[in-house]
């Protein structure tokens, strides 16, 4: 791996880091509406994957989806301007927070109804099967989300037809207040895979380092005609499910446990222990994100609202 | 022009699109292997191969993500419900999915997608396998929602749908399958969103569709020998509702019965009346009728669902009481 | 009479009601540790303890499924869905169980049992989480589907829908729960399936329910200030429809606006609109007038949404165009 | 075992054969409407099942009814009666064939929304968990239900809350004309059990003996606390998926390698050759089950229809 890109993975971590610090900011001050569900602690997630994809490799994840829109590309300023509804946004700010995508990036959205978008990526694999792509369809999701039905009807149907489909499961220990194993009769979700005689892994989610690199392997080995795999990424979510949780759900301890595997932390250590980059280096990438996401505020701030017309465009196309 | 049955017509259109555009294929439970349960794709799987016509589990919910996805990519998947009633299995795919991507997500989304499946009551299926819950799904702004009452309208219906860029639930009627009608010889599309005028008359205005355009058109046989003329406009979709030529109708015969399979409490009749109250006002001769299924689930026993089910007297009847 | 607000109504009328029976349980998600999402569960888990308060994984069918089948041991659970949107996963556990299994049996089974769950657009949440779809699950006999617009309706309705032995969906309002009004102190019921007038007027007739009942108010309030006394009829339930004060209301203003949070076509307000004209055809002194959501998915952006759902002046300037 | 319920088991078996048998020259007659899905071929699954339950066990099962039916102890002629739409028949004819139920035996439904009654056991078991009863709940099912989100949902449910269900998979091979591979990730309906951690098993279904032994041991497990089991019965359907199938999707000859293996022959073959009981004996059994079929279908022939006010009677219990 060469410098530029163990560089390029430090920005992207920090820059979600930081978006995600200045939506909680400009949804304090009533700027952001709606639901607001930040991607704090789980960075290591979505940098690692995407890292692997071929921009050919098809995205799409839940409403929880921050962190895989700066991955996939869509400058900061892009994903703020939605969460302010402005025009500029991804989504034209008909979507928000929790509905951005950028078909131009391969990203089929951030999706609201739990475990809905499952379906819809045996759908996007399909398609690229039909069409004779190599393509392989990531799809995302959290563990809450393993307990509804069209996660089984997707995942038993990807295998059925064998689709170059990468299901990833963020286990992130809790669906919004409920632990996994009060809701889940398998506490390891990779567990799931096995009703579907289904390949499947299950990976540190706070190493970005790791989570890339298993990527890497499971989708070389799908895309060489190996079939879905199920992979289970553990990690942690730092803040509330979304911005209001009472969270009486967890103990402040068990937080800060997981605080001290912050992933952004684990990997700059590991960038300056390896000496693969100075702390100046990374002090220089820090700032620089921290001016993207500045700047970011201030583009989305100054955008445009929709015109009213646009209420009643993009309904249908014909 | 041929005379052929409302399956051979929906058949054809399938099969024709099938032909020309290899981007066309069908997703269902039973397409495949068995020909569809009311044979509309028999000969499909032969002919077209496992890659185009595939069978699926049942899964009603993935059936119809997985349609919505593949139409993503740019195909156009035609998935087939094997009955409305197993709609409700996939009912947020339908109106949560693919009613609302392209809105949501700002015009990037494009959902060339068909939705084939069966309403209807009428075999003794009982409550959860009769239903005609058609207006449910066109409450949702976003889908388009067809339900042809002729083999003509059905293959010129279907054909556009298939090459329309919006997501469209296609609402075919279990007990029109058989029924005969005269179809084009050449190919022809009909527009989505119109509704058409099938019998002139100058008495009264009939507002129907589906199946319940057969039953129409017997009900003004029988009048037409009593010299009573009644005009029937089928509305072919509910979504988006074209009301002009029901208006257009209306101003000239003042008079309107509403026929509809489904239940009426919050049916298609209710927003068809409201509409022609809203718009055509001044023209009102005599309170407009609405006939339509009674308000219980539809039991097994034939005579008790028949009783459930509008009957050609009933729109008789109803006809001369708005007279 | 103390005044509370919405939440606090239908969190006393659980808690009361599980005090007084055994058999009373809720379960949903959320509804437990965390003390459901819009905090109306909050501090049972305490004292009822989990045997009662169920907090269940994220399958909308399974908890309506499961409800049904607890019911039917005789049991009265109380599900919980955390917004009406989510409903759709359930769709055929609501419409084609719940809805029919009594029936379908011949009157074996007996559903004691109600679906809380939450209506209403306004807060931003975009197109799939803001839906007002009460209309759609209004159209299945079999069900019953209670929407109360104050406290102490909603505390009356809900004990009594809890006590009753068939199934009720009950929707509340997102935006409503924090609102306050006056609450008996007594205990009370409150009879499903009652039409109730909120406000007595002579000159205009607003037919409501749920949220827009508090619009309609605020906008009474400003034709009273010109001088125009509107009455307001709430229909409280859309499952039976009580239509007579409706009609009872008409008879005496000869004027309607009804308005309805949900989109316009095929809801409520057809139904209704429909109605009067079929049973007060000769009282009709003008159009009647629909008020409801704008044809589109509801967009994330506050004023395009704001645009979208029904304003206090919209309802002000119709009442007008009526008169 | 006593003898008396070696020949009860016979006696149900033969009886659930003859009333198919009626039944499906009943439909041909068109005194039969709707869809008629027969049990012939499956006929040792439930009869093996039922006869290891208690009375307060419940019963659910899918539209493929009629032999729960028998099996529960409704008389052959209110199962006929109510396939012929009368108001004598156990669902005062408004359910019909798909729809057999009877609450006094604790039998609680034929249901044809596939895969929708399961969630609806998951409470049954729930009733009884939460009332302090030691009932399990034995719910039935195809292999195609399988495949739904509904099964994942209650599997899924039933472990996390530990509750009294046996789930039993019929796998007679196909859903309609889908032969379970065509359908399914996993061959062995079974193995789906992994994914909820599962107790499971896997019966031949073609045995009533075995059935019954390995349900008696399953239901005390499970009625001692030990959770939901799921067992897999191998069994096979001689018809049609219902009247009218063209079964294009298998051969005759698969159909006839299963026929030699009838559930009532090897039953009969092993009475005879262990001497429990003679030829005469059994011909005996098979005469008052056709005794009881032809009374049936006189009784179910001469009920009277449902009253027109019926059809708005049972709505709502208020
Ligand atoms: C079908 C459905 N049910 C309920 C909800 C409400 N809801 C939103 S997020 C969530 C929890 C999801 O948890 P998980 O899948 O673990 O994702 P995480 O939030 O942890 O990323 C719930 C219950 C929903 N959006 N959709
Ligand atoms: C949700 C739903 N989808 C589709 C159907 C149509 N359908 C009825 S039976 C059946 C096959 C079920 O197969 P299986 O579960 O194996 O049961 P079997 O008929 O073999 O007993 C199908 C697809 C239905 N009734 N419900
Ligand atoms: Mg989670
Ligand atoms: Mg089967």
């Amino acid at each position: 791996m060469d410098k530029q890109l163990y560089l390029d993975l430090y920005y992207q971590m920090v820059l979600i880091r930081l978006v995600e610090e200045a939506s909680a900011q400009l949804y304090q001050q009533g700027k952001i509406g709606g639901f607001l569900h930040l991607y704090i602690g789980q960075e290591a997630v979505s940098t690692g994957i995407i890292s692997a994809r071929q921009p050919k490799d098809r995205v799409i994840t839940a409403y929880r989806d921050h962190g895989v829109a700066i991955n996939v590309g869509i400058p900061a300023k892009l994903v703020l301007a939605e969460l302010l509804g402005k025009a500029t946004g991804v989504s034209k700010g008909k979507g928000g927070s929790m509905h951005l995508a950028d078909v131009k990036r391969n990203f089929w959205g951030g999706h609201a109804i739990v475990g809905a978008h499952l379906p819809i990526a045996v759908g996007l694999a399909l398609g690229d099967q039909y069409q004779g792509s190599d393509a392989v369809t990531i799809c995302m999701f959290g563990d809450g989300a393993t307990n509804i039905g069209f996660f089984h009807e997707a995942l038993n149907l990807s295998k059925v037809w064998n689709l170059p489909v990468l299901w990833v499961c963020e286990n992130n220990q809790y669906g919004m207040g409920t632990a996994v194993e009060r809701a889940s009769a398998v506490k390891e979700i990779r567990q799931k895979a096995l009703g579907y005689n289904m390949p499947n892994s299950r990976v540190n989610g706070m190493d970005v380092l790791e989570v890339r690199q298993a990527t890497l392997e499971v989708l070389d080995q799908i895309r060489a005609g190996g079939g879905p795999h199920l992979m289970e990424v553990v990690t942690y979510r730092y803040r509330g499910h979304s911005m209001g949780d009472p969270e009486r759900y967890r103990q402040a301890e068990e937080v800060k446990r997981w605080q001290e595997n912050d992933p952004i932390g684990i990997y700059r250590r590991h960038l300056e222990t390896r000496s693969i980059a100075t702390p100046e280096e990374l002090d220089e990438v820090e700032r620089r994100a921290e001016q993207e996401v500045t700047e970011a505020v201030r583009f989305a701030e100054e955008s445009p609202e929709p015109p009213p017309e646009a209420l009643f465009e993009d309904i249908y196309a014909e | 022009m041929a005379r052929i049955t409302y399956r051979e017509a929906i058949s054809k259109a399938l099969w024709e699109e099938m032909e020309r555009d290899p981007s066309v294929f069908i997703l269902g439970e039973e397409v495949g292997v068995w020909g569809g349960t009311y044979a509309v794709t028999r000969g499909f799987y032969d002919h077209f191969g496992p890659k185009r016509v595939l069978d699926t589990p049942i899964a009603e919910a993935t059936i119809v993500g997985a349609a919505i996805g593949a139409a993503l990519t740019g195909l156009r998947p035609v998935a087939e419900l094997m009955t409305i009633n197993f709609a409700f299995a996939a009912m947020d795919h339908i109106v949560n999915q693919a009613a609302k991507l392209r809105y949501m997500f700002g015009g990037q989304f494009t959902l060339p997608l068909v939705i084939r499946t069966v309403s209807g009551g009428g075999r003794q299926l009982a409550a959860t396998h009769s239903q005609t819950p058609d207006v449910v799904f066109a409450h949702f702004p976003g889908l388009k929602v067809v339900a042809p009452g002729t083999p003509e309208d059905a293959k010129g219906l279907l054909k556009a749908a298939i090459r329309s860029n919006d997501p469209i639930l296609f609402i075919e009627h279990a007990t029109l399958y058989p029924v005969r009608g005269e179809v084009p010889d050449e190919e022809y599309l009909i527009p989505i969103g119109k509704s058409k005028v099938q019998r002139p008359g100058r008495d009264v205005t009939i507002v129907t569709y589906s199946k319940m355009l057969e039953l129409s058109m017997k009900a003004a046989e029988q009048l037409a020998e009593e010299g009573i003329e009644v005009e029937i406009v089928d509305l072919r979709s509910l979504r988006p509702l074209d009301i002009e030529p029901v208006i257009q109708s209306f101003k000239k015969t003042n008079r309107a019965v509403i026929v509809e399979e489904g239940w009426r409490s919050y049916g298609v009749g209710a927003e068809v009346a409201a509409r022609l109250y809203e718009e055509a006002f001044d023209y009102v001769d005599a309170p407009i009728r609405r006939i339509a299924q009674k308000e219980t689930p539809l039991p097994y026993n034939r005579t008790l669902e028949q009783m459930a089910l509008p009957q050609v007297e009933e729109i008789v009847r109803a006809v001369k009481e708005v007279l």
